[in-house]
């Protein structure tokens, strides 16, 4: 077992969660506004994921992106920015935390259309498959995306022109206050694959690891063979929909079940079980994680807001 | 005589359903989170303890979907309400609306009605960014078939509600996000007002602003400004973008010769060119100025709040468009706002 | 066997057939306008379905439907003058060959909007289990259909609230010139059921006998069981996609290849071979539609065109 | 000097394509049937073969999936052409242009340009009924971040698709199926008309005849006939709609001093509403008599020709129109036809 790998992830995760956790400190006190959607209790599996690709290869996803973008920038400074609405965030201010943007980055949002973003993945990849460039596009949506018409155009072309795109269904139990078998006829969100068909694999997503190889089998099955792939990633959002949402629709015994495997203490578990790092170190580790949360907020604090004439920018090119 | 209580706008909407819903065992409520969840809005809070999951709809997130779902059930006679969860969602199930919703009575020759009810917020709220912040009735009013209704107050909304969930056709009836919590005096029991009535908000002699939804609040507070210093400005709430009550607007230009049509959506055709048409086609020789409009800037919209307070219309908008409409010397200038490729 | 149901079959098989072979002559003639869609060489789907169900059930189609609707109605006088753009045409001439309705004989339509129907069919058979009745509602569509989100969207929402829908694919392999290879991932189009998953079963669409026994097995468990049904009809248009395509996509051999399984053919084979009628009994049946189709030609001729005074009628009501 | 040959609407269109393909590799076509089957109305006829399956794509029938792959194409720097059947199926994809294509670069700060076209036949054709008949030009130009042209002549079809390939903005580029047999001299080789540019199709005094697409024919027939009659219309082609060429319709009306739009789509909140709203709005004074507009009547379109007749806008309506807005005694009256909840 690689140390520095497992030591790298456990500090990304745990930036993701201070982030988060400071972002819905900032929205308590006005600083942060809008619909504001935590990803706590997620975050091995944008972390394992990108962790396993290549920084060419291209990523799309939600309004429940905090996560994704951290995990692919690191930039903290320009994500905590944007949501607090500052000409120096990374979409400007413009965007918010549903719009987050990097395009230097390959980080392609940020959308917040259920299943909209979908088939634009499939053009990103369509276009690494047109210009014979080897880049996969990783596309990130939720359990409730699942009954949406984009999400299934998006999935019968990426089969039909085999377009190395690796669709990642975050399930992470609910959408919104909806519970999964409310409104999908079958338990595992990726038995729609089967309609393709396309490869479909369930895993863990509160194990970084396991979400780490089966995204890097997924990616090298996309870039050499050309072929989407479908990977259902189980987890639960530890917090409500939004920070608006308070979530009465889940018991305090099932919140604390999936509490019990917060993908963080798992991974600090095996850590200290490999004998790569002791408690100490990992909390060093996650102080290193808030100072640079620290940093970001005070940034987005003194950043400008967006320059006044600069309204109707960027609206045509 | 129903005696007034007051409640809010979200009530009343509450109100107008769950009235009809006991009236009549052929509506139901549908949409996302209508039920368990009591609504994103919580508009239909209590309905599904009321009324079970017969008839208070969860749906999987699938607009398409659900309204196809209720155009069929409104072809064999039942009368859907049909819930979207923001109307910025409508825009995935807008051939369902346009193509089928809108024409079936017309291509069937009258064989079917088709008796529905599409509903939610729409427009800016707070800080929701360009995909959640849109106000659409244009691209709805635009469409033959269809009707229109866009309510103010609480008791609008009550009596606009009930009469569009007994109106015979599909009916886009949009609220507001910002507007749920509002209080106001509201009828209890029978409320009805039909569709296509204005509403005189305000008397004033000396220009009209035609106004409706949400924005009516800003002409409102704009006119209060203006009285302040002398102009009466008429506002006049349509409540009802179609059909649209082309009399009332008449009447009133004709008396204060003077227009300003005060819209949140976006200008390039939108409903204030429809009623600037209106007016300069039928009060031409009665207008002692050019008739103007007051709407968003024509943007996307933006997150930051200072940005965002920047595109939708305010009440210092509405008055300097009025002092110019005015010819005030001390009028400021036409804001100018350059938007390349447009 | 049935003697006068099967005689009854082939009767209503020649109408259909005749209606069109008329409606394209009429076509040619510029009496019939716009785009006019033919179903001649799949007649066996329509006409086997709707044998197989009540007067009650409901039938919601596409714009290619002359034969869904002279199955359910019988009435060739109002689709024929329906199609001449007159005002005795069972949609007032207002519809079109696209858009025939009915409602007395619940035939709901008559959709051109690929896919845009199957969400309304399912409301129809939600409408059926919200007043618990017992009727069925089918839903037919062409293979190219399967890639619309609107399908997707209706199955999904069929699957899940368990309505009594039957959905009939009738796979007459292209969708207008694009061959089914070339846009679907998959040889049958019922693999998409899987992934809802909903029983799906594939069945020979040029056999009006067999394709009204998996409709009525289809039909009967939609109604006892409130479950949705996924039919694939394999068949073949010998025409082109409209009376305006020559079809020049398809090999003179292939064509000959499914002509020779006419589905009239071979039920009239089927019928001699029980000795239930002889060639010379066939054709007099045949002779009957002819008449009832010139029948129908000649009242369309001679029916009125739409008032011009009611053109802004039935836009409200 | 490139000199002039006469050809069709259609080759015009296709020239404009393979010419810009030849140029720029990162530029590809796409939508059903226009590889194989050379296009739905043969548009692209040839180009499969000279370009290859790479180049030019068959889609599955799923607007909303090819048209969100054109976007996502385009964020990566490629430059798609994507081709609706026609536009009444943009429909189903109505949400990935508005709320996608439209909103990409200003959420993003301007980080991605998106320079990708839509095109396809727009409007009635002959008798393909209410789903099938649709100008829609309105329902995308209220849209901030989109591009709308619509021209009306092969010359202009060549330059303008040229131009809208090359723009980095999302273009809707509307023709129509019974334009694309019409002849006219198209320059060969590098012609270019540059957005947002209107055209005086035919001068005049007495009135301006503001129109666009197809339906300058019907302007032009009309101010034929007018002539005959000693009546100078004059007929402003915008050819783009978005952006809107106000200097050019203003200048002509302070010319003419009368005003009359002429379009195919539905009257309200439509393009007209907009132009109107322009001229009330900045040519008020010069105005000599309210302006007007000729629309296609506010219903969905029926599949009988002889009704279908009456509901698009012919030469005979212009004519009868101009005649009133010039105040001749024995012009016809307004045709009033009622249409209930409207
Ligand atoms: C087309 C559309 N419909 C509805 C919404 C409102 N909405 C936003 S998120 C959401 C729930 C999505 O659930 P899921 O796909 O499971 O993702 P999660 O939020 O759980 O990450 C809904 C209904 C939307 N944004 N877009
Ligand atoms: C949403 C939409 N896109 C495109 C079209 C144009 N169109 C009409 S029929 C058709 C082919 C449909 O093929 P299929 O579903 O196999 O039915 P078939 O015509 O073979 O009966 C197409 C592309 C349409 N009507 N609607
Ligand atoms: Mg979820
Ligand atoms: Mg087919």
């Amino acid at each position: 077992m690689d140390a520095a790998l497992l030591l790298g992830l456990y500090r990304q995760m745990c930036l993701c969660r201070r982030f988060e956790e400071a972002a819905a400190k900032a929205y308590s006190q006005g600083k942060v506004q809008g619909f504001l959607h935590l990803y706590i209790g997620q975050e091995a599996v944008a972390v394992g994921a990108i962790s396993a690709i290549e920084e060419t290869d291209y990523i799309v996803s939600t309004y429940r992106e905090h996560a994704h973008y951290l995990a692919r920038t690191g930039d903290a400074r320009g994500a905590m920015a944007e949501l607090f609405g500052k000409a120096t965030g990374c979409s400007g201010g413009r965007g918010g935390s549903m719009h987050l943007f990097d395009a230097r980055h390959r980080f392609l949002g940020g959308w917040a259309i259920v299943g909209g973003h979908v088939p634009i993945a499939a053009g990103v990849a369509f276009a690494s498959k047109y210009r014979e460039e080897p880049d996969v596009t990783l596309c990130f949506f939720g359990d409730g995306t699942a009954n949406q018409g984009a999400f299934h155009e998006g999935l019968a072309i990426a089969a039909v022109w085999k377009l190395p795109l690796v669709l990642i269904c975050e399930n992470n139990q609910y959408a919104m206050g909806t519970p999964l078998y409310r409104t999908l006829s079958v338990e595992d969100v990726s038995v729609r694959a089967r309609g393709y068909p396309m490869e479909a694999e369930i895993v863990n997503g509160d194990d970084v690891l396991e979400m780490r190889e089966a995204v890097r089998h997924a990616v090298d099955r996309a870039r050499k063979e050309k072929l989407p792939f479908f990977l259902e990633a189980k987890t639960y959002r530890f917090r409500g929909h939004s920070v608006a949402d308070p979530a009465k629709y889940r018991t305090k015994e099932e919140v604390q079940k999936w509490m019990e495997r917060d993908p963080i203490g798992l991974l600090a578990q095996r850590i200290q079980h490999l004998g790569i790092a002791n408690e100490g170190q990992l909390q060093a580790l996650d102080e290193e994680a808030k100072a640079q949360v620290q940093d970001a907020v005070e940034f987005a604090e003194e950043s400008p807001a967006p320059a006044p004439e600069t309204v109707a920018e960027y609206v045509y090119a | 005589m129903p005696e007034p209580r007051v409640i809010t706008f979200r009530e009343a909407l509450r109100e107008a359903m769950v009235e009809e819903m006991e009236r009549d065992p052929s509506i139901f409520l549908m949409g996302e989170e209508v039920g368990h969840y009591n609504g994103a809005y919580k508009v239909s809070e209590g309905m599904l303890d009321r009324f079970g999951e017969r008839r208070v709809i969860d749906t999987p997130i699938a607009e398409t979907g659900f309204a196809g779902v209720g155009i069929g059930a409104a072809m064999v006679g039942l009368r859907p309400i049909i819930e979207f969860m923001t109307w910025n969602f409508s825009l995935v199930a807008y051939d369902q609306l346009v193509n089928n919703a809108a024409k079936l009575r017309y291509m069937s020759n009258g064989q079917f009605t088709l008796p529905i009810v599409f509903r939610g917020p729409e427009g800016a709220a707070h800080a929701l960014g360009a995909q959640h912040s849109q106000a659409l009735e244009s691209i709805y009013a635009h469409i033959p078939g269809l009707k229109v209704v866009v309510p103010s107050i609480p008791a609008d909304a009550k009596g606009l509600l009930k009469a569009a969930i007994r109106d015979n056709n599909p009916v886009i009836f949009m609220e507001s996000e910002t507007m749920y919590s509002l209080k106001g005096e509201v009828p209890a029991g029978e409320h009805l007002i039909p569709l296509g009535v204005a509403d005189l908000k305000r008397p004033g002699r000396d220009v009209t602003l035609v106004t409706w939804g949400k924005i009516t609040h800003t002409a409102l507070k704009a006119a209060e400004a203006l009285a302040a210093d002398g102009i009466e400005a008429e506002v006049l709430d349509l409540r009802t973008i179609r059909p649209l009550d082309e009399a009332a607007i008449l009447e009133s230009i004709r008396r204060t010769h003077r227009c300003l049509v005060v819209q949140e959506g976006w200008p390039f055709a939108g409903i204030a060119a429809e009623i600037i048409t209106l007016v300069a086609h039928q009060a031409f020789d009665s207008l002692d100025a050019p008739p103007d409009r007051v709407t968003c800037l024509d943007v996307p919209m933006p997150y930051a709040r200072n940005l965002e307070s920047l595109v939708v219309p305010t009440p210092e908008r509405v008055v300097g468009a009025v002092r110019r409409l005015l010819g005030r010397d001390d009028a400021p200038p036409q804001p100018v706002i350059a938007v390349r490729g447009r």
